[in-house]
């Protein structure tokens, strides 16, 4: 063979982050040295972002499978089926670096990736959702960071016309120089029209179609697995910039052609571009390929291989079609505005073969390289914990309750959520500040879907096992509240460097509370995610297991909201046993230790099985989990949406606080004017319900506490981002 | 005492805009356009001189993102 | 006449669809799609040019549509008379093209604003409304460049002559700051050009068809009825 | 041969971003700005001379709304 051999030394190979045992590896597949272009392939395939070499082994535990799965993990996304001929592909991606380096652009594309990812299976997104985290609010770099964050997601998503219906935004210092953004995308596709990325039939070309290539993000995919340092802001061409309009374009054309028996595989160019769409296609059809890439369009002059095969340009996808339909495919893109190029064809070889110039560039074993991936199972250690215990402040409940409702994680997310197009394409029925789960119609049809994504990191970094099993149960208990069945669940995975025992102890625990929990409530998880090296100068992120749920729900008429009407009757359903532990309640209040509250899935499952079916046999106006800040928050956003005062009694047998607000799991608000329907059917099943007062008035009183106008709980909650962003007064 | 500072992507990012704009030109009968880029300006008046460096921070830090835009100022 | 209602299709657009559901619901009619390279149409109907980011919103928004051949014909049919509604990034179209008045920039808060906001309907001589009952009707909003400028001198024109069709008021019709979302002249949401055949406005009807939604949209659609 | 598009808001049109921008500045405590105004900018390139009149064409069909904006052509 003769290959063009460029210099490789010791240097070239550390600055691409490949270890020694690793070369040892690729020395072995290649029976030779590799040029540095091969050195890249390689260095983007083993990264952790693309091969899973730390967490490989455990997520192999995870249950995937269930009556309703369609497609597990291993795809592009997960696919369930929702009955008739519908089914719903789903997942969530980070992108938490780039949106660090550059918050815009970094969330846009992030948005972009995900949304290509559900749309290359053939599905139109139906919902977009993101699960947020941001430093301290007075870190200097925060709020400049969560402007560009939300605007990034709101215009790319808005251009598009996919609704953002949903997720969750919260502040804490661990993130201060590791932001989260993670998405999530839901799509829905026909059952007989589903899309895969398996390449098949020797001869059969290879087609480019989207952006021209740059030399954007050369690396990102390694850069995702690398910790952050001073210089990282320095990373200037890893940047990429989304093109919400191409993305568009992609969109329609694409499922323009699906509609024709044109395409075989289809995979977008996401993390790691060309390289990892084809080796990933190839490597699942057992194909060889060969890639011409002077064919590959370039926006930039004199791009190298080496430059063409890592570039992260986004909006680009690579599909291989029959031969016979290469004429239609270019006439759809080309009505479209786009240009469909072939770049190769599929060969037998089962090589990855690179030709630019008429040279051979780069030749490299498919199979191999993917199949021996490295996979680490790497040292792990339980972190030991201080047992300070802080000061308390002395505050009345009142006091605690203001400071609650008003303070960043708690108070209205109204300036966030407005900016995003929550209605487009008119299936939502509710965003999830209406209802624990965003909801969203099935065109046409009288089903809905219902999503959620949770995580309480405070929980996950004192005991990451119950953390993520709590993560899981939230996620579960939004659906139910929401009136739907829960299906099955994407994952995604923040931590901070798997290469620290601490840390990679959180992971392997964290996936274990999945797994458990996922187990228990029948809940398997379709697709996911994983980001690691989430740590700034040696400073990790608090373990980020974000769960992101989907349900179904059956018929428009049990679509159950945050709501409630004058006069109707406020029922606690789960019994209240008042844990503080890492409360906000106790956060607040300065305890800063303790353990998060413990569940118990068979009560879990029993009262949800009595909320989903109160739903269908009580009749109610509205049902709300309780999570965070206890029943008291819950109440206030009830009060909140509604516009509606309450009027509650804190039963005698449990001190105030711990009924007010203890976190225990497990617990729902029902509210409704079916009193004595309730009551039986809550006897009949076993489950433990409470009635603590009646919808009335206008204001929210708690009775022997405290009373405050709706007006002033209003303001309450809505001024620490009108204060913070200095909205124009 | 006014200065101006022009801020435009550093070359290599892909502006999508400027290539959107550039296509209408050329469908318009315009085939003589070659390329079109584009920026921004700020035009800012000072009550004090001699304060370079004081358009050279306000530039860096706020008018333009050095991550993937650059700056110049000169003196109006 | 010929029962038609056309939407013309840019790329780009995303409320085509949406736009499509509602007219079939209301009109019990299905709409011709048109795409924007379209440069003979003969007999569309009414007109509707939808909301989305057409050619990606890039340089202003709607300015790049203005460039299409469909434009020159909706532009040759406006000036026959026929009937012609752009909603949203319909109306910055229309705008950009001078088949209205004015021009619509970026929203006062700088940023994109999703939300149901109140109208008033300030004319009801005009076929586009005068079988809405309502004086005051529910729409949401959903744009980044919708704050509805135009100099003092042409303000004084569309008022004397009636051109003015909706303003954001209060849920009782007041008209005020308070109820202006984007920051537009006089509160204005939606002007019709001076022959009265073409109509723009920046809220979505179509997007209040259900109960969900609330179902203000359907008036507006419903009230098209004798113009088909 | 390049030509340059200056596209700014006419006077008399309140601009919110310069606004805000100006506040942020002072805010960041340069003090003595007292003004700031912004516009864009297009560098477009052709291929053949002489053609400051298809400039001024594409300037002000396309480039800037004048009902809002005006501009200016200079060669670069
Ligand atoms: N934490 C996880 N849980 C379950 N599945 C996962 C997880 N992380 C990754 N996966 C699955 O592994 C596959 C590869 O993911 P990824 O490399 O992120 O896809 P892409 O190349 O589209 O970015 C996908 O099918 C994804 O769903
Ligand atoms: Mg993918």
């Amino acid at each position: 063979m003769n290959l063009e051999n460029n210099l490789i030394n010791a240097k070239t190979i550390i600055d691409h982050g490949i270890s020694k045992s690793e070369y040892n590896r690729i020395l072995k597949i290649l029976k030779r040295e590799p040029n540095l272009l091969e050195l890249g392939i390689f260095s983007v395939m083993w990264s952790e972002h693309c091969s899973y070499k730390s967490t490989k082994k455990w997520l192999k535990t995870l249950p995937t499978n269930g009556e309703h799965v369609i497609c597990g993990p291993g795809e592009n996304a997960g696919i369930i089926d929702i009955g008739g001929n519908d089914a719903i592909v789903f997942k969530m991606e980070s992108h938490n670096h780039p949106s660090f380096i550059e918050p815009y652009q970094g969330a846009a594309t992030g948005v972009g990736g995900i949304m290509r990812d559900v749309f290359t299976m053939g599905a139109r997104p139906i919902a977009n959702l993101n699960s947020l985290r941001f430093g301290e609010p007075s870190n200097i770099k925060t709020k400049n960071l969560l402007q560009g964050v939300v605007k990034g997601i709101g215009d790319y998503g808005n251009c598009v016309g996919i609704p953002t219906v949903g997720g969750e935004c919260s502040f804490h210092k661990s993130y201060n120089n590791n932001i989260l953004v993670n998405a999530m995308c839901v799509g829905l596709v026909k059952k007989n029209k589903i899309f895969y990325s398996k390449a098949k039939g020797i001869g059969n070309p290879i087609i480019y179609v989207g952006s021209k290539t740059g030399r954007d993000g050369i690396h990102g995919a390694t850069m995702a697995s690398a910790e952050f340092d001073d210089t990282s802001i320095d990373q200037r061409p890893q940047v990429q910039v989304g093109d919400p309009f191409m993305e568009k374009l992609l969109l329609e054309s694409c499922q323009e052609l699906m509609k024709e028996d044109a395409i075989i595989a289809i995979q977008d160019m996401g993390a790691a571009g060309l390289t990892s769409s084809s080796f990933e296609m190839a490597s699942k059809g057992n194909c060889g390929v060969k890639l011409f890439l002077n064919e590959v369009p370039c926006r930039e002059s004199k791009m190298t291989p080496y430059e063409m095969m890592l570039s992260e340009t986004q909006e680009r996808m690579l599909m291989v079609i029959k031969p016979d339909k290469k004429k239609i495919t270019f006439d759809i893109f080309k009505k479209w505005g786009l240009e469909a190029i072939e770049i190769g064809h599929l060969t037998d070889t089962g090589k990855m073969q690179m030709y630019f110039n008429n040279r051979l560039v780069g030749e490299l074993p498919i199979k191999p390289l993917a199949d021996s991936a490295p996979e680490y199972d790497r040292p792990r250690k339980k972190k030991a914990f201080k047992t300070i215990k802080v000061k308390k402040r002395n505050l009345q409940i009142e006091n605690v309750f203001l400071e609650m409702i008003s303070s960043p994680n708690h108070s209205s997310k109204e300036w966030l959520f407005r900016q995003y197009d929550n209605m487009v394409m008119c299936d939502t029925i509710f965003s999830s500040e209406e209802s624990d789960a965003a909801i969203v119609r099935i065109h046409k049809t009288k089903k809905a879907v219902a999503i959620t994504c949770d995580c309480n990191p405070i929980f996950c970094y004192t005991d990451p096992k119950l953390g993520a099993k709590l993560a899981v149960a939230e996620s579960w208990r939004n659906l139910i509240a929401s009136g739907a069945k829960p299906l099955a669940v994407t994952d995604n995975l923040n931590f901070g460097n798997p290469e620290k025992k601490d840390v990679m102890y959180q992971i392997k625990k964290a996936i274990e509370g999945i797994k458990v929990a996922c187990t228990k409530l029948s809940f398997p998880v379709v697709s996911g995610n994983v980001s690691l090296y989430n740590e700034t100068k040696g400073k990790s992120i608090l373990p980020t297991p974000v769960i992101g749920g989907v349900g179904l729900i059956e018929d428009l008429k049990f679509v159950t909201g945050i709501n409630m009407k004058m006069d109707d009757s406020i029922f606690i359903i789960g019994y209240t046993k008042g844990h503080l532990g890492l409360s906000v309640y106790n956060q607040i209040c300065g305890y800063k230790y303790g353990k998060p509250p413990s569940i118990d899935f068979d009560n879990e499952i029993k009262n949800g099985n009595f909320v989903y079916n109160a739903i269908r046999e009580v009749g109610i106006s509205g049902c709300h989990d309780v999570s965070e800040g206890g029943i008291i928050m819950s109440l206030a956003e009830l009060c909140i949406k509604n516009k509606l005062g309450i009027q509650i009694s804190i039963p005698d047998e449990i001190k105030k606080e711990n009924w007010l607000f203890g976190e225990d799991s497990s617990r729902y608000i029902i509210i409704t004017n079916n009193e004595k329907k309730l009551l039986k059917y809550a006897k009949k099943m076993n489950v433990f319900v409470k009635n603590i007062g009646k919808v009335k008035g206008s204001s929210f009183k708690i009775i022997n506490e405290f009373e405050i106008s709706l007006k002033d709980l209003i303001t309450y909650n809505k001024q620490w981002f009108k204060n913070y962003i200095d909205i124009e007064k | 005492m006014i200065y101006r500072v022009y801020v435009e992507f550093k070359p290599g990012i892909l502006d999508p805009e400027s290539e959107a704009i550039k296509r209408t030109v050329n469908q318009l009968g315009f085939s003589n356009v070659e390329n079109i880029s584009k920026g921004k300006f700020f035009d800012i008046e000072l009550s004090s001189n001699n304060c370079l460096s004081d358009i050279e921070k306000i530039s860096k830090e706020l008018l333009s993102n050095p991550v993937i835009e650059n700056f110049k100022v000169v003196k109006k | 006449m010929n029962k038609e209602v056309s939407i013309i299709h840019f790329p780009g657009s995303n409320c085509d669809r949406d736009l499509a559901v509602a007219i079939k619901y209301c009109l019990k009619l299905k709409p011709k799609f048109l795409w924007h390279n379209e440069s003979h149409i003969k007999d569309p109907g009414i007109i509707f040019i939808p909301g989305g980011f057409s050619f990606g919103d890039y340089l202003r928004a709607g300015i790049l549509a203005t460039k299409s051949p469909a434009i020159k014909e909706v532009i040759r049919h406006a000036k026959k008379g026929v009937p012609i509604i752009g909603i949203c990034n319909g109306f910055q179209i229309l705008t950009e093209c001078k088949l209205l008045e004015g021009a619509l920039i970026k929203n006062s808060s700088q940023l994109f604003s999703c939300k149901k906001v109140f109208l008033r309907i300030e004319n009801k001589k005009n076929y586009f409304t005068k079988n809405i009952k309502k004086g005051v009707v529910q729409y949401p909003i959903a744009h980044s460049q919708g704050k509805f400028y135009v100099d003092d001198y042409n303000l004084k024109k569309l008022q004397d002559n009636d051109q003015i069709m909706f303003k954001y008021s209060s849920k009782t019709g007041d008209i005020s700051d308070k109820y202006n979302p984007n920051g537009s002249v006089q509160n204005i949401a939606g002007i019709v050009n001076k022959k009265k055949n073409v109509l723009g406005l920046m809220p979505h009807p179509e997007r209040a068809i259900d109960s969900f939604s609330g179902r203000d949209g359907i008036v507006f659609f419903n009230g098209l009825n004798e113009l088909i």
